[in-house]
């Protein structure tokens, strides 16, 4: 007959034992998927290589983002941009056979979004290009990105962090960047 | 085949360790979907597969047009973003709408947007009138009806071919007459309920003008309007409520002209409280059809039995006034004395008082007092326009119901006749007798042209789907004009949502379908080519005049800036010659039988029901009553407590030419002896909005008529009214409507809120 | 630490009432009831700009409709000398706004502009502010609004669609103030100007009854217009300090 | 203490232990019964809320809060006796207390966790409730403590840490009993819940501390849980709502209630598991006492705020007044006045206030009133506030009075599963209460 | 190797004359159990102070202090100005401070409780089950050879029973 804790904790032992494992198999299960599927740096619908356009030729990044200066969207070139080129350059590669076929279907590349913010967002590029903030400091360094990668958290607390430090004129309005 | 156990053993180390596999492996993938269900859906972005040119995307643009929801033709400015429209504005250069917009205006995006639009043509396949249609091609459809005209036109019997639009002004006017004149017909109809055929001929028969005068309330300094509910919809509502803005408070600073000292007076003379009523000094409820004996008993007094028609108006002395107006003759006094004191006087007359079977009288009635205040052509007065820049006068192209009547009856007796029907819905807006549809069923063939399956369209053959007026090119001269000549261009603001076109390009295409010499007549690819043509014409005429290097730069200058014309107002004096006399109204059904005055009224949200099919209107809550999806009649409270009704029950309204039934409302702005119930709702087609949603008080009018004009008297019926016994909750917004001594409406007259901290 | 050597050192700061020196502009309205006709134009503009959803016949019999600007009408008198009185009532964006205090997760603030704001997404659904405004203002999201297509095409992108939820009200065109204050940095302006920003109520007044502006500039047409005799503020007795001035309707008895 | 002489220590465990382990027919239709209302009373209509949004409660413009927050009230009111009754007798030293605490401190905790369902229920945006916690977040935004709601959210959850300590830290020597009365797992979980306690001097001594301590501790934070819930009404500007009154209003009335609500919970177990000998007509006297008490401040406070109101002149004040007291719910107000002002007046009679079933109907209409007054003054107030124009009106619909009756659900299951974790008479208390048992004692 | 005996006693009145003597006999590590808190005990094993009060108090204040900062900080964190109110306004601080002050106090006394109680017992100890039920008990731990006199001296006070257990 005995008052020891420790004793009768023991009674669950295994108890504890199998949810241990189960849960630390769950949380394997998730990190899994992370690792395989990571949502940064999804699959495109093209191989589009930034390395070679931005790094190696060093294109202007508004060469092909035509709007990033003049509006709120940066803009995706429209096919027609990239066929500019491509009638001509490198039309050999299968990727870029790839684009051919939307363009003579004239059908729109479905890129997918990587640097996507929530609806309620309000995000001008125009203002922050006209700030002289570098496209590096959000995209990260895109010029050696074989695959688009998002590499900021692009959270409120991130953003807000930034517009503090550059002391943004009412850079902690909530709607200077929410609508 | 499991292997048995003795049982309470504990479990073998294979089966302990399956377990242990499987559970962590079913762990494992519950993790694992999770993780995958929990991730924000993968957004894509499609870029253009060739830029767009005239937009960036997330940069609004703005285009210039002409809103055609009503006839005022205001100016309108339209907000685009990613080619699509999001917002209509006024034009701030149109002087017409001078940057205002009224509730139906803001509405034309969901005329556009529609969700019950027609999308592609159809033919009818069941009986007419049953709505049961099937989807054709354009080709098809147009190479029937083309065919079918081509026949008639090359058996000379084009004349059984007519054409009957709503409003339709401008160079879409002159090609419509071009073409029904090339089919050897003339019979080219336009009708619309809210013409105000009584005012032009009364203008006709006063001033021998046959328009619409440009009254310049922002600067008269005293209203008396009869029935006309300008700040309504009565004919041009925005820029009298732009100008009524001016007359109250006088001009914004920063605008041409200083603030004006006197703050101009109003008098509202009508049966049922109209929103014009309602913001009227005084309200002066007379009996409905009345009102042109009250402007002679007006006119009585400032003339003071002298001058030219002394004699005319010798009887209508105070007391007889009272008697026929059922107006106190002090009162009658009170508005002649400061009638003739204004220094700016102002009588405007229309609505009500001309909807009876004296419409004409009583609008000369009130035009002598325009005279005798000797305000023609004045500032503040009545001002009369110029020549329009182009195209007929609404007199010339509107028909009065009786003509209707009589030119569907026409082309219904020729054989083989073909109606044209565009941009007009009389069967909605007409008054409940069948004259209408026994013609039409007898039609062996009618076109439709149209955005929408409405009541006229249920008894088409074949509909052809029509551009909105933001997706089409157009021009208009506004009617009734700003007292100088001006005209607009409308232009698409957005690219057509479905496969429709303007109604210009309808007939070019009939025309290109027909034989050589009608080809050769219409030569143009489409209407915007012809209007770039007849708008080069114009430019030619003045080149001179205008300081632009070609045509295309005036051409861009009129499409961005939205309107061209004059800018100096005409003051152009007509002579006051008309025999004035009272004609006393006839109402149909006798006094007996049905106690009651019938006053529909024009609806803020819906005009003549043109707007009913706009979810935006159906839920704009009624200015006077806040009532929204629904139609209602309105009591005085006397007279809801002879019927022993409340606000909500349902009465059965009859008049000799049918019923209906309504809910009570029960309003202290209305005559005992009168009933009123707005116009727009109660339609039988007309898209998801609107169809089976009220009562269309027009289906139970007589078809009384003007008697000098032949124009429909929509305000000469009797009614009955018997209760139901049922009731209904109104559904609207508003409350109660007393203040209960609650500081909303403000401080007193005289004193000033104390310690404001305003200021 | 940093922070609470903030707290102590700025002491003064965090007790100035209000927080804010003086606004950078102070947004404010001026209506004048003797020019409003009480028309509605108003509604349908704001409707139209701000999104707001079409709740349908239903949902508003049940009060449950989104009109963030309202006329409200007051009759007086009796037939025949009855008279009706209207007044829009829109979000007052009072100084002193009972509604801010309410909310526990800070959706609704004062900016530096004198703005009474609500941020959607920030919104938790507890509805105090609503409870706590008197001028019923502010509107709940009962349920999430669809709009049938193609109607939705018209929505504006620079305003958000609210969820089920969530509260609203009138921001005074907030994302035209924003569009502006973005033009006049392409310009190279450090402040706007007079007529810079018309929220679409102000706009689309065919009597032009409705001004706006900012209060901060003595020369601005709504800071002169307020101090006419007429002007007064709904509910004064309540202290909320609003942004928006009436102008009393005249009432002319005698003519 | 009862007439059949005293119980010895012996017969106490007997007649405590034995509740807990027997499972009777009644019990198992009682907790069925309970368990299928909740789930399908509460639970699912909840659901269905969250699902098409709050639309499917009654509320609507003017009329922002409704039963949910009624609800609120008058569960947080519920749970107000108590503990606080509880500690304030423990410090007033007062044994008769000593027999009904535990399940009075079980009513406060669950009536408190039904509450807090309920400010989950009202929320339109329920999934990002957890804003309203101060943790750091990647929006490196906090929650505003300047708002009531915030009180009201530290103070709940003082409250029920507090109270759940309070009910279980009186429970420990207990809990030691039932180890050593039980076998197997039940020993080991119980040996475990007691934290191996074996009455030794040190351990009574800082128990007799701490709990103290606690008592000390949980009388103002019970008061100022219903002042704290009082102010998110009266804070605000809403007429009928705005009175400084509001905080002693709300907090009488919840002891009221609470008071009540032990009555009726008394009866119950005196009933059903054969307290006779523990729980007598002294407590139902002393209680019936507090009641009559209680009521008579209650009806006073009304009387001030209907006062006032009328006396403001002010034509908010007077209009909201009006629609209480006439208005469409007038009949319900009256009912309240009848219950809550009346009735209790009956109590004056010591023969009632011993008459245990007169009590037991006397507590439940009590409650009826109270919960009366808790809807009147949500449904009363806001849909008359200031603009004539936005007067409108609340009524519940089928979704709030689904969840309204699948609360009690909510509350009497919880009951139900603590009567058998829980002794719920705390045994070594009663014993306390009974003489020590001495050699001389004994002898004679 | 010490040993610890168990005197069991019906009546509470001979445990603490046993309690008594032991004590007088200079013996220390004394532990008396018993179903309910007794009286006296202090008179007899000399008087107890705990450092519970200190904990509660400890815990208020940092609680308070903690509490208060919370607000104020986290209200200057990130400025969202309502109501015209200052930034850092008392009254509304107070509340939470004396919420904050409550619950912590509350947490304090618990951790207080266990540790001055030396509760949990994570290690078995001397005890009998019918201490819980209506009997009384002390414990004496001694070395082995001043055993047989502790039993004496138990039994002489009216001990029902004596026991040795191990631990």
């Amino acid at each position: 007959m005995s008052v020891s804790v420790r004793e009768a904790l023991g009674a669950f032992k295994p108890a504890a034992i199998a949810v241990g494992i189960a849960l630390a198999a769950y949380i394997a299960g998730w990190v899994a998927y992370e690792v395989f599927f990571p949502g940064t740096a999804p699959v495109q619908p093209i191989e589009f290589s930034h390395v070679i356009h931005a790094g190696d030729y060093q294109i202007d990044c508004q060469y092909c983002h035509i709007y990033a200066a003049r509006s709120t969207t940066a803009g995706v070139p429209a096919v027609e941009k990239c066929m500019g080129c491509h009638k001509v350059i490198a039309t050999d590669k299968p990727e870029i056979q790839k684009l051919t076929d939307y363009w003579n279907s004239r059908q729109a590349i479905p890129w997918i979004k990587v640097h996507d913010l929530a609806d309620f967002v309000y995000f001008s590029h125009k203002r922050h290009v006209q700030a002289e903030v570098a496209c590096q400091t959000c995209h990260g360094e895109v010029q050696t990105m074989a695959r688009i990668e998002r590499v900021a958290p692009l959270s409120m607390k991130w953003c807000v962090g930034c517009h503090e430090e550059r002391e943004v004129e009412n850079g902690r309005d909530c709607w200077t960047c929410h609508k | 085949m499991a292997r048995k156990k003795n049982p309470g053993s504990k479990l073998s180390r294979r089966e302990f360790l399956a377990l242990v596999g499987t559970g962590t492996s079913v762990m494992a993938g519950a993790g694992f979907l999770t993780a995958k269900f929990s991730r924000r859906p993968v957004e894509q972005l499609i870029p253009y597969v060739v830029p767009p040119e005239d937009y960036i995307p997330g940069v609004a643009a703005y285009y210039n047009t002409v809103c055609n929801l009503c006839p005022a033709g205001c100016g309108i400015t339209v907000r685009i973003r990613e080619g699509r429209a999001k917002k209509i504005e006024g034009n701030p250069a149109h002087p017409v709408s001078q940057g205002g917009t009224c509730a139906l205006g803001q509405s034309g995006l969901q005329v556009l947007y529609n969700p019950d639009r027609l999308q592609t043509p159809v033919t009818r396949r069941g009986e007419r009138g049953t709505g049961d249609f099937h989807t054709v091609g354009w080709n098809s459809a147009l190479t029937t009806v083309a065919s079918h005209l081509d026949k008639l036109r090359l058996a000379n019997r084009g004349a059984g071919v007519g054409l009957l639009t709503g409003d339709i002004r401008g160079h879409l006017d002159d090609l419509l007459i071009q073409f029904l004149g090339l089919m050897g017909s003339g019979r080219y109809l336009q009708y619309a309920f809210t013409n105000p055929t009584n005012l032009y001929s009364a203008n006709a028969a006063s001033f021998d003008t046959a328009q619409l005068p440009y009254y310049d309330i922002a600067n008269s300094d005293f209203l008396l309007s009869f029935g006309a509910d300008f700040l309504g919809m009565w004919v041009s509502p925005v820029s009298y409520s732009r100008a009524y803005g001016d007359f109250r408070q006088g001009r914004r600073e920063g605008e041409d002209k200083g603030p004006r000292r006197q703050r101009g007076q109003l008098v509202q003379i009508e049966p049922r409280m109209s929103l014009t009523g309602a913001n009227a000094d005084i309200w002066v409820p007379a009996v409905p059809g009345t009102e042109g004996a009250l402007a002679l008993g007006i006119a009585h007094i400032i003339a003071g039995g002298a001058g030219r028609f002394a004699a005319a108006l010798a009887e209508f002395d105070p007391p007889r006034v009272a008697e026929i107006s059922g107006v106190e003759a002090s009162t009658i006094e009170r508005l002649a004395r400061s009638f003739g004191d204004a220094k700016a006087p102002l009588a405007i007359g229309g609505g009500g008082a001309a909807a009876g079977t004296n419409g004409v009288p009583n609008l000369v009635a009130i035009n002598l007092l325009n005279h005798l205040a000797g305000n023609i052509g004045r500032e503040g007065g009545v001002v009369f326009n110029p020549k329009p820049a182009f195209g007929r006068t609404g007199m010339q192209r509107h028909g009065s119901y009786l003509d209707l009547l009589a030119f569907v009856e026409e082309i219904a007796d020729v054989d083989d006749g073909v109606l044209i029907i565009a941009g007009t819905n009389p069967l909605y807006d007409f008054p409940g007798d069948e004259r209408l549809v026994r013609a039409l069923q007898r039609i062996p063939l009618v076109v439709g042209l149209s955005s929408f399956m409405d009541e006229t369209m249920q008894y088409a053959d074949i509909v052809l789907p029509v551009n909105s007026y933001l997706e089409g090119w157009g021009d208009d001269a506004p009617e009734p004009g700003v007292g100088m000549r001006v005209a607009s261009i409308s232009q698409p603001v957005v690219a057509p949502l479905y496969d429709t076109m303007d109604v210009g390009d309808v007939f070019i295409r009939l025309a290109q379908r027909m034989d050589r010499d009608m080809q050769r007549a219409m030569p143009w690819p489409d209407f915007h080519a012809y209007l770039r043509n007849a708008w080069r014409r114009m430019y030619d005429k003045r080149r001179d005049k205008l300081d632009y290097v070609d045509f295309d730069a005036f051409w861009t200058a009129v499409l961005e800036a939205g309107v061209w014309g004059e800018t100096r107002r005409a003051s152009q004096r007509n002579e006051f010659h008309a025999q004035v006399d009272y004609e006393p109204p006839v109402h149909a059904g006798n006094d007996v039988d049905y106690p009651w005055y019938f006053q529909p009224f024009v609806s803020q949200g819906f005009f003549d029901g043109r707007g009913a099919n706009l979810p935006w209107q159906q839920e704009l809550p009624d200015p006077m009553t806040s009532i929204v999806y629904g139609s209602w009649i309105e009591l005085n409270p006397r007279t809801a407590n002879e019927l022993g009704v409340d606000e909500g029950d349902i009465l059965e309204v009859s008049s000799p030419a049918g019923s209906l039934r309504a809910p009570v409302w029960i309003t202290q702005g209305i005559r005992p002896d009168t009933v009123a119930m707005p116009i727009g709702q109660g339609h039988t087609s007309f898209g998801r909005y609107a169809t089976g949603r009220g009562a269309n008080p027009l289906s139970i009018l007589s078809a009384q008529v003007d008697s000098r004009t032949g124009a429909f008297a929509w305000g000469a019926t009797r009614v009955n009214l018997t209760p139901t016994g049922e009731r209904i909750r109104f559904v609207k917004t508003g409350g109660w409507s007393r203040t209960l001594d609650r500081q909303i409406l403000g401080p007193r007259s005289g004193e000033t809120q104390e310690g404001g901290d305003h200021g | 630490m940093s922070l609470i050597k903030d707290l102590f050192t700025n002491w003064s700061v965090w007790r100035r009432p209000g927080y804010f020196e003086s606004f950078d502009y102070s947004w404010g309205m001026v209506i004048d009831l003797d020019r409003c006709t009480g028309c509605e134009a108003c509604v349908v503009a704001c409707t139209a700009e701000n999104n707001l959803p079409i709740v349908g016949e239903k949902r508003f019999s049940e009060n449950r409709e989104i009109k963030w600007i309202r006329i409200e009408r007051y009759w007086s008198g009796e037939y025949p000398n009855a008279k009706l009185s209207f007044i829009p009532m829109l979000c007052q964006h009072c100084d002193q706004a009972p509604c801010e205090i309410a909310c526990p997760v800070s959706a609704t603030y004062h900016n530096q502009d004198g703005l009474n704001t609500q941020i959607y997404n920030r919104c938790i659904g507890t509805r105090t502010c609503a409870v706590y405004c008197p001028y019923e203002v502010r509107f709940f999201n009962w349920f999430s609004y669809t709009w049938d297509a193609p109607l939705e095409q018209q929505l504006n992108p620079d305003v958000t669609v609210r969820e089920k939820g969530v509260m609203e009200k009138c921001t005074f065109c907030i994302q035209r103030i924003r569009e502006a204050k973005d033009h006049a940095k392409d310009d190279g302006r450090r402040r706007l100007r007079e007529g810079d920003i018309q929220p679409a109520c102000a706009q689309a007044c065919p009597t032009k009854a409705i001004v706006f502006g900012d209060r901060n500039d003595p020369d601005s047409q709504v800071a002169q217009m307020a101090s006419d005799a007429r002007g007064y503020t709904v509910l004064k007795e309540l202290n909320t300090s609003p942004s928006i001035v009436y102008l009393r309707r005249v009432d002319q008895e005698h003519v | 203490m009862s007439e059949r002489g005293q119980p010895s220590y012996q017969e106490v465990n007997d007649a405590v232990l034995p509740t807990m382990t027997t499972f009777t027919w009644r019990y198992w239709t009682a907790l069925s019964i309970s368990v299928t209302v909740m789930i399908f009373g509460f639970f699912a209509p909840w659901w269905y809320q969250l699902f098409v949004g709050v639309g499917a409660a009654g509320m609507s413009r003017a009329a922002y809060w409704g039963t949910y927050l009624g609800n609120f009230i008058f569960w947080i009111g519920l749970s107000h006796s108590g503990t606080l009754l509880s500690a304030v007798l423990h410090i007033t030293q007062s044994d008769w207390r000593k027999s009904i605490y535990r399940s009075a401190e079980a009513m406060t905790l669950f009536s408190l966790i039904t509450a807090a369902f309920y400010v989950m229920v009202h929320l339109g945006r329920l999934w990002f409730v957890h804003w309203t916690v101060p943790i750091p977040n990647v929006m490196g935004l906090w929650p505003n403590f300047r708002s009531p709601l915030m009180f009201d959210v530290m103070a709940i959850t003082t409250y029920l840490t507090a109270s759940s300590i309070f009910i279980y830290m009186g429970s420990v020597p207990d809990f030691a009993t039932v180890r050593d009365n039980a076998t197997g797992l039940r020993r080991k979980i119980y040996a475990i819940m007691c934290f191996g306690w074996r009455g030794t001097d040190r351990e009574w001594h800082r128990l007799g501390w701490a709990y103290t301590f606690f008592a000390v501790l949980v009388i103002p934070l019970a008061v100022s849980v219903h002042s704290i819930v009082s102010w998110d009404f009266a804070l605000s500007i809403v007429p009928g709502l705005h009175h400084t009154i509001f905080a002693p209003y709300f907090v009488c009335g919840a002891i009221f209630s609470g008071t009540a609500g032990i009555v009726t919970v008394m009866y119950f177990l005196r009933k059903y598991f054969h307290f006779e000998r523990y729980i007598t007509e002294k407590h139902f006297n002393n209680l019936g006492k507090l009641l009559l008490l209680l009521s008579l401040i209650w009806s006073y406070i009304n009387m001030l705020e209907l006062f006032t109101g009328w006396f403001s002149g002010s034509s908010f004040e007077i209009e909201a007044l009006r629609f209480k007291l006439f208005g469409f719910y007038a009949p319900l107000f009256w009912e309240m006045i009848a219950f809550c002002a009346f009735l209790p007046l009956v109590l004056f009679s010591e023969k009632i206030r011993t008459n245990f079933r007169l009590m037991l109907w006397i507590s439940i209409a009590i409650n009826i009133g109270m919960f009366t007054e808790r809807f009147l003054i949500v449904a009363t107030t806001q849909p008359r506030k200031f603009l004539p124009d936005a007067f409108s009106f609340y009524m519940p619909s089928l979704v709030e009075i689904a969840i309204t009756i699948g609360s009690f659900a909510v509350f009497t299951t919880l009951f139900l599963v603590f009567v058998k974790v829980f002794p719920s008479m705390s045994m070594y208390e009663v014993k306390e209460t009974l003489n020590l048992p001495t050699r001389k004692g004994a002898r004679t | 190797m010490s040993a610890n005996i168990i005197g069991v006693y019906q009546y509470a009145d001979d445990l603490l004359d046993a309690a008594g003597r032991l004590k007088a006999s200079g013996f220390d590590e004394i532990e008396l159990m018993s179903p309910i808190p007794l009286h006296g005990v202090e008179k007899v094993l000399g008087p107890k102070k705990s450092v519970l009060r200190r904990f509660a108090l400890f815990g208020a204040i940092v609680g308070g202090v903690g509490g208060f900062l919370m607000a104020a900080l986290s209200a200057i964190v990130f400025i969202l100005p309502t109501s015209g109110r200052p930034i850092v306004p008392w009254p509304p601080f107070l509340i939470i401070t004396f919420e904050t002050t409550i619950l912590l106090g509350t947490l304090a006394t618990l951790i207080g409780f266990f540790f001055s109680a030396n509760l949990p017992a994570w290690k078995d100890r001397p005890y009998l089950p019918a201490f819980s039920d209506n009997r009384f008990g002390v414990h004496v731990g001694c070395d082995e050879d001043a055993a047989e006199k502790v039993e004496k001296i138990m039994l002489d006070a009216g001990a029902e029973k004596v026991e040795r257990v191990k631990t």
